[in-house]
């Protein structure tokens, strides 16, 4: 990097590379906030908040240019969660009399915190020394344990609100989240277990190279690998759930458990467990978009090196991609990772919810085990390349992740599978009632 | 960590087993009474980490680990009972949750029946 | 290419434990496939599982000594016979389990696989000097015993022994963990065969961290074995268990513990001065202990709890004079005796087993009237067993006493042997009363024309008692292929 | 401010000098000890378990020191992340049938055994620690506590307890079915 950032002290190039991470993520949040809602509005075919923030300029303004008087600006609502933040924070604090007070204020923070120390280690760009606040050789290992302390405000906010229907949102959650964590983890482990390190900028690294060994134009890309994508679609779903969105958004079923773990939680307090799902929302897709889709570079998988060596007619072009794909870095990242954003909303203004049973069914009978035989495929796969080369290799792990998988489903399905799902019904939005019967006598009588 | 003896990692293992086995004899709860199990357990993991770190002595000829594989026996140790511990606390809490869907009381002292 | 990452690994030396541990899967998977309560299937894969490792051990009898797996597994001759004692202890148990579990009415499957994977924990033991295997083991034994303590889901007492057993089960490991810190911390590594030089080095410090460590090990090791000071979970738990769990607890579990406690006091018998002493008063204690308080019982799970409290004890002064001087005292004593032990108790809880009916079980000592309306063999064979237990000729228990009686005097250890025979005197008193009520005397007839009646159980007595018999008469071929060189 | 202490302290502690590293363990050892006393000390159960979170994980913070990254980060995932969350489970469980069973009394005997516990934790520590506190330098090699090492000794020297601990693993798994499944 450049000089002057060397030559600093250690502990100010660490509150440089803090800044670096929690500034981006901390403006992201209302921006998200917004994001979501537009688009929200979009599917569901209505507007969306678009009246907060438009500016208007007085004619008789003298302090704005000349072109701007008497102009309205639109910002289209981008303002509006900056009013909600303040209407939030206006709004009466209101602690119930008989919570467990330390633990009630405590857990809004244990909320927060995961969501901002998980992305510690997410390399920004290809800049060492400068993105990841801490490049550890135990990156994928942080984001596990980190992950797993999210459960704790959810939990202790049940607990303190003491609100049964609260207690309830606090259990359901702990419960999802453990029964995800693992399908979370097995999953990122084929992919460490394919790149051979647990650092994460090492991840990005080895998604540089020629796809399955054997495409030299197109980068290796874990999504783009049999093994990864598998991966990468178990990891999106646990990923989902870990952060509490639709369709896995049980613990705060509206309908059931009146807004659930943070029904007692008001002003401030709500909006921090609120910043914390969304913060928690754009570290993940981070995480994603550096396990699977080749972290900062460009989103197109193509390894222009190659392309510059084999075409050298091409290198005038390739040159300036190239520089795109270096110093562009930060803003190739954050479009992955809005494009992954847009995958949350997507799915919040599309599925149904889950019922509980099949959400548990769900982590523990179907992505637990695919992530496993994964795991199998991954650690035959590298076995086989050893011995074989890379092809072979692909092509008999492709037949081996068959192969489980048939024999996992045959052993399960001998159990009769009961009826999971409720019978059809009409539903009709209008109420529809029977053919109205004369009154009974004897009702008359009494 | 140069610097620190290593004797003071010694003796705060040592207080936290301490604690916890004061812990279990004093505590009434059987859940509680295991969580001071896990503080021992965990006292324990911090002095093999301390010894391993430490190299206290590794003299020993007879031992069947090669050159520098000392250090690695205490971490070893503390992956398994890592592992143990994590069984156990499935066990275990599977046995809480038994005997309270029995008797719909946990408390140790009331555990009676068995006398002779 | 593939780097073989383990070089000179003998993988055969572990195959009798994996044969134990894949039976249980099979099993397990079995369960799965057909859950319909009827479990013959399941016990005949179980005791072919066993069969195989037992066939398995028995290849391996006479091979030299030797180490593997970077030195966590060794092979000789006594551990191999301590396996093959956990083996025929699991195989006799899981014999007469079917029939009990389902007079309990506690038919779950899943008691086979947890029996036999807890065998492994026990055969782990039993073939390693290195203290983390034990403690592995140890733990694979324990964990699946507190299951299998509170598998009677419906009943109080089972639920309460399985918690009493499983925090003082954590509690005991935790000293045991601590101690095998302080032992790692004085010689630097986790095999056994280190703490015999680490104290010849002569550093106070390693001194004072080896005898605390040491001393740690021997209370966790000391609970499992359920010796004097630390036996106060073995009575109750006896009693509350399942019977079978029961007979598997108190002969496979120990079994485990003596196996690793005789290699510990062997490899430390340089530090002879600190624990002989200690362990001598322990085992005294333990002794005089077990016999009297069991003269006032009046459950007989109770009564052969506290009688296996005893014969802990006698099996210690076995350890202690091996552990004093190894080189003159081998190792057939204490095989030997955990044999006929576990032989003749897993025969005795077999036959008290029967008094299981519908459900129910009551098990003080006057339920044990009128056992032989329900099966003369049975009761026949009870004598035998408790005529074994009290160390009378022609049994097995009496070479087996005899033996350690023996040993204790080259080991100048005559205080011992004079309170071991003491004690076995006292002892006869509640053993003849237990015979005497099984065989001599008549219960309410209406009850036992209900009690059915199950031939593994029969078959199972009738075996242990054989076996007992014949180890007495075919002792010295015995001894000779157990501990043959 | 670290010399005037080193300078003040010095000569009662002989034999090491007071370095910020031997503070920033003190203050987490401190904190460690706090909370180990916590767990012990608090009536509630929620309160306890909490303590005992703080205290897994500032001694993964104390692992990180002695340079066993990987140990201080799988102490998070084990024991904060799986362990305690579990006992969190089963304690809000039996909260919401039973909320008073999980209040302990407060006890005489409570002080009785924290004296008993002090007094026995001076006597060992007097006996075995004071030969080790001129121990001051690390013996280990630098990264000794690299995933990539304790993989390496964990599939060769200890392959044999490592494939026990999945029957382990196993058996917990299925024990904790057996015992707390609601039918039979």
């Amino acid at each position: 990097m450049a000089e002057w950032y060397d030559n600093l002290h250690p502990v100010w190039q660490a509150l440089i590379r803090v800044l670096l991470f929690v500034g981006p993520l901390l403006t992201m949040v209302p921006a998200l906030i917004w994001f979501e809602r537009r688009v929200l509005g979009w599917f569901q075919d209505r507007i969306g908040p678009n009246r907060v923030g438009n500016i208007t300029f007085q004619k008789k303004d003298k302090w704005v240019p000349e072109f701007l008087r008497g102009k309205k600006i639109r910002l289209f609502g981008l303002i509006q969660p900056i009013a909600d933040g303040i209407k939030l924070f206006l709004k009466e604090d209101i602690t119930p009399s008989s919570v467990d007070k330390v633990i009630y204020f405590l857990a809004p923070a244990l909320a927060l915190f995961p969501a901002f120390a998980l992305g510690a280690t997410l390399p920004w760009g290809p800049f060492k020394g400068l993105t990841p606040v801490a490049d550890v050789n135990i990156g994928v290992l942080w984001i596990m344990a980190i992950s797993s302390l999210g459960v704790y405000g959810v939990v202790l906010s049940g607990y303190a609100s003491n609100n049964k229907y609260s207690l309830l949102g606090g259990l359901r959650s702990s419960a999802q989240l453990i029964s995800y964590e693992l399908g979370m983890g097995v999953s990122l482990a084929c992919i460490a277990l394919s790149t051979g390190s647990l650092k994460l900028t090492d991840m990005v690294t080895a998604q540089e190279g020629p796809l399955w060994g054997v495409v030299p134009a197109v980068s290796n890309w874990n999504i783009l690998t049999p093994h990864g994508a598998i991966a990468a679609v178990v990891f999106a779903i646990c990923m989902v759930a870990e952060t509490n969105r639709a369709p896995f958004d049980l613990p705060e079923a509206e309908n059931e458990l009146v807004a659930g773990y943070h029904t007692e939680y008001s002003s401030m307090k709500f909006a921090v467990f609120f910043m914390g799902e969304y913060a928690a929302m754009a570290v993940y897709g981070g995480i994603f978009a550096t396990v699977f889709l080749g972290g900062w570079h460009m989103p197109i998988p193509v390894r222009w090196d190659y392309i510059a060596e084999s075409q050298p007619m091409l290198s005038g072009v390739v040159s300036y991609f190239q520089w795109a794909d270096f110093w562009m870095a930060p803003a190739w990242f954050l479009l992955k990772v809005w494009i992954i954003i847009f995958g949350f909303v997507w799915l919040r203004a599309t599925m149904p919810r889950l019922r509980y049973d099949q959400l548990m069914s769900l982590g523990w009978k179907t992505l637990l085990p695919i992530a496993t035989v994964n795991l199998i495929v991954v650690a035959t796969w590298l076995l086989l390349q050893e011995v074989a080369g890379p092809g072979p290799a692909l092509a008999l792990s492709v037949c081996t992740f068959a192969a489980l998988w048939i024999i996992f489903r045959a052993v399960t399905r001998l159990e009769p599978a009961k009826e999971n799902f409720l019978p059809n019904r009409e539903i009709s939005m209008v109420e529809v009632k029977p053919a109205e019967k004369p009154e009974a006598p004897e009702a008359a009588v009494a | 960590m140069s610097g620190v003896p290593l004797a003071a990692y010694l003796a705060l293992g040592l207080f936290m087993f301490m604690t916890g086995v004061v812990g279990v004899v004093i505590r009434r709860s059987p859940i509680v009474i295991f969580m001071c199990i896990e503080l021992m357990l965990n006292a324990v993991n911090l002095t093999f980490l301390a010894f391993a770190r430490y190299q206290f002595s590794p003299m020993v000829a007879g031992n069947s680990f090669k050159e520098g594989q000392s250090a690695m026996a205490g971490q070893m140790m503390v992956i398994f009972v890592m592992a143990v511990a994590a069984a156990e606390v499935a066990v275990g809490l599977g046995i809480i949750m038994a005997i309270f869907r029995l008797r719909d009381n946990i408390d140790i002292d009331e555990m009676n029946l068995l006398k002779g | 290419m593939i780097q073989t990452l383990m070089p000179n690994t003998n993988w055969s030396m572990v195959l009798p434990i994996a044969m134990v541990a894949v039976a249980g899967i099979f099993a397990l998977i079995l369960e799965m496939l057909f859950p319909k309560r009827d479990n013959n299937l399941i016990v005949w894969a179980s005791q072919i599982g066993l069969l195989m490792a037992a066939a398995m051990l028995i290849r391996q009898f006479g091979l030299e000594t030797e180490t593997s797996f970077a030195g966590t597994i060794i092979r000789d001759q006594f551990g191999l016979a301590m396996q093959l004692v956990c083996v025929i202890g699991a195989s006799a148990t899981i014999a007469f389990s079917e029939g009990y579990l389902r007079e309990k009415k506690i038919p779950f499957g899943e008691f086979y696989p947890l029996m036999l994977w807890s065998t492994v924990g026990a055969m782990m033991m039993c073939c390693t000097e290195n203290l983390l295997v034990m403690f592995v083991g140890l733990e694979i034994l324990s964990i699946a015993l507190y299951v299998l303590a509170g598998i009677s889901r419906v009943e109080e007492k089972g639920e309460e022994s399985a918690l009493k057993y499983f925090l003082l089960g954590a509690f005991a490991s935790g000293f045991l963990l601590y101690g095998i810190a302080n032992v790692y911390g004085a010689t630097g590594g986790l095999g056994i065969e280190g703490i015999g030089l680490a104290w010849e080095s002569k550093d106070p410090n390693v001194q004072a961290l080896l005898a605390f460590g040491l001393a740690l090990l021997l209370i966790g090791l000391g609970f499992k074995a359920s010796f004097f000071p630390f036996h106060q979970w073995t009575p109750d738990v006896y009693q509350g268990a399942p019977t079978n769990v029961t007979a598997f607890m108190a002969t496979v579990g120990k079994t485990a513990a003596f196996a690793f406690l005789f290699r510990l006091l062997e490899s430390a018998t340089a530090m002879q001065a600190i624990w002989a002493p200690a362990l001598g008063l322990i085992a005294v204690l333990t002794m005089l202990y077990g016999n009297i308080v069991a003269l006032m019982q009046k459950d007989v799970k109770r009564v052969l709890g506290y009688s296996s409290i005893s014969h802990a004890g006698y099996i210690l002064v076995a350890l202690i004079a091996h552990g004093k001087n190894p080189g003159r005292i081998g190792p057939e004593t204490v095989i030997y005796y955990v044999l006929s032990y576990t032989l003749m108790t897993i025969g005795s809880f077999a036959v008290i087993s029967l008094l299981a009916h519908d459900g129910k079980e009551s098990t003080g000592l006057d339920d044990l009237r009128g056992l032989w309306q329900r099966s003369r063999v049975a009761a026949a064979c009870m004598v035998v067993f408790m005529v074994s237990l009290m160390g009378l000729p022609p049994t097995s228990g009496f070479f087996g006493k005899l033996l350690i009686f023996q040993d204790a005097l080259n080991a100048d250890l005559l205080p011992l042997a004079v309170v071991l025979a003491v004690s076995s005197i006292v002892s006869a008193a509640y053993y003849l009363n237990i015979a005497r009520l099984v065989a001599l005397t008549d219960g309410p007839t209406e009850e036992i024309s209900f009690a059915r009646f199950r031939p593994a159980i029969q078959n199972t007595c009738v075996l242990c008692a054989v076996a007992v018999i014949a180890a007495m008469v075919f002792y010295s071929p015995l001894t000779q292929f157990l501990s043959s060189r | 401010m670290l010399n005037l202490f080193a300078a003040v302290a010095a000569p009662k502690m002989a034999g090491f000098a007071i370095t910020g590293e031997l503070l920033f363990f003190a203050a987490l050892a401190g904190l460690a000890m706090l909370s180990a006393v916590g767990v012990v000390a608090f009536n509630n159960a929620v309160r306890s378990a909490l303590c005992l979170v703080l205290n897994f994980f500032v001694l993964a913070g104390i692992y990180f020191t002695l340079n066993a990254e990987m140990m201080g980060i799988t102490q998070v995932v084990v024991y904060t992340g799986a362990i305690m969350v579990l006992f969190l489970f089963v304690i809000m469980l039996l909260n919401l049938s039973a909320p008073a069973l999980l209040q302990d009394k407060n006890d005489p005997k409570t002080a009785v055994g924290m004296t008993l516990g002090m007094v026995m934790f001076t006597l060992v520590a007097l006996q075995v620690l004071p030969g080790l506190m001129s121990k001051t330098e690390p013996g280990a090699v630098d990264g000794y506590g690299s995933p990539v090492n304790v993989g390496r000794a964990l599939f060769t020297g200890f392959v044999i307890p490592f494939e026990a601990v999945s029957i382990l693993l196993l058996i917990g798994i299925v024990g904790s079915i057996l015992l707390a499944k609601r039918r039979f």
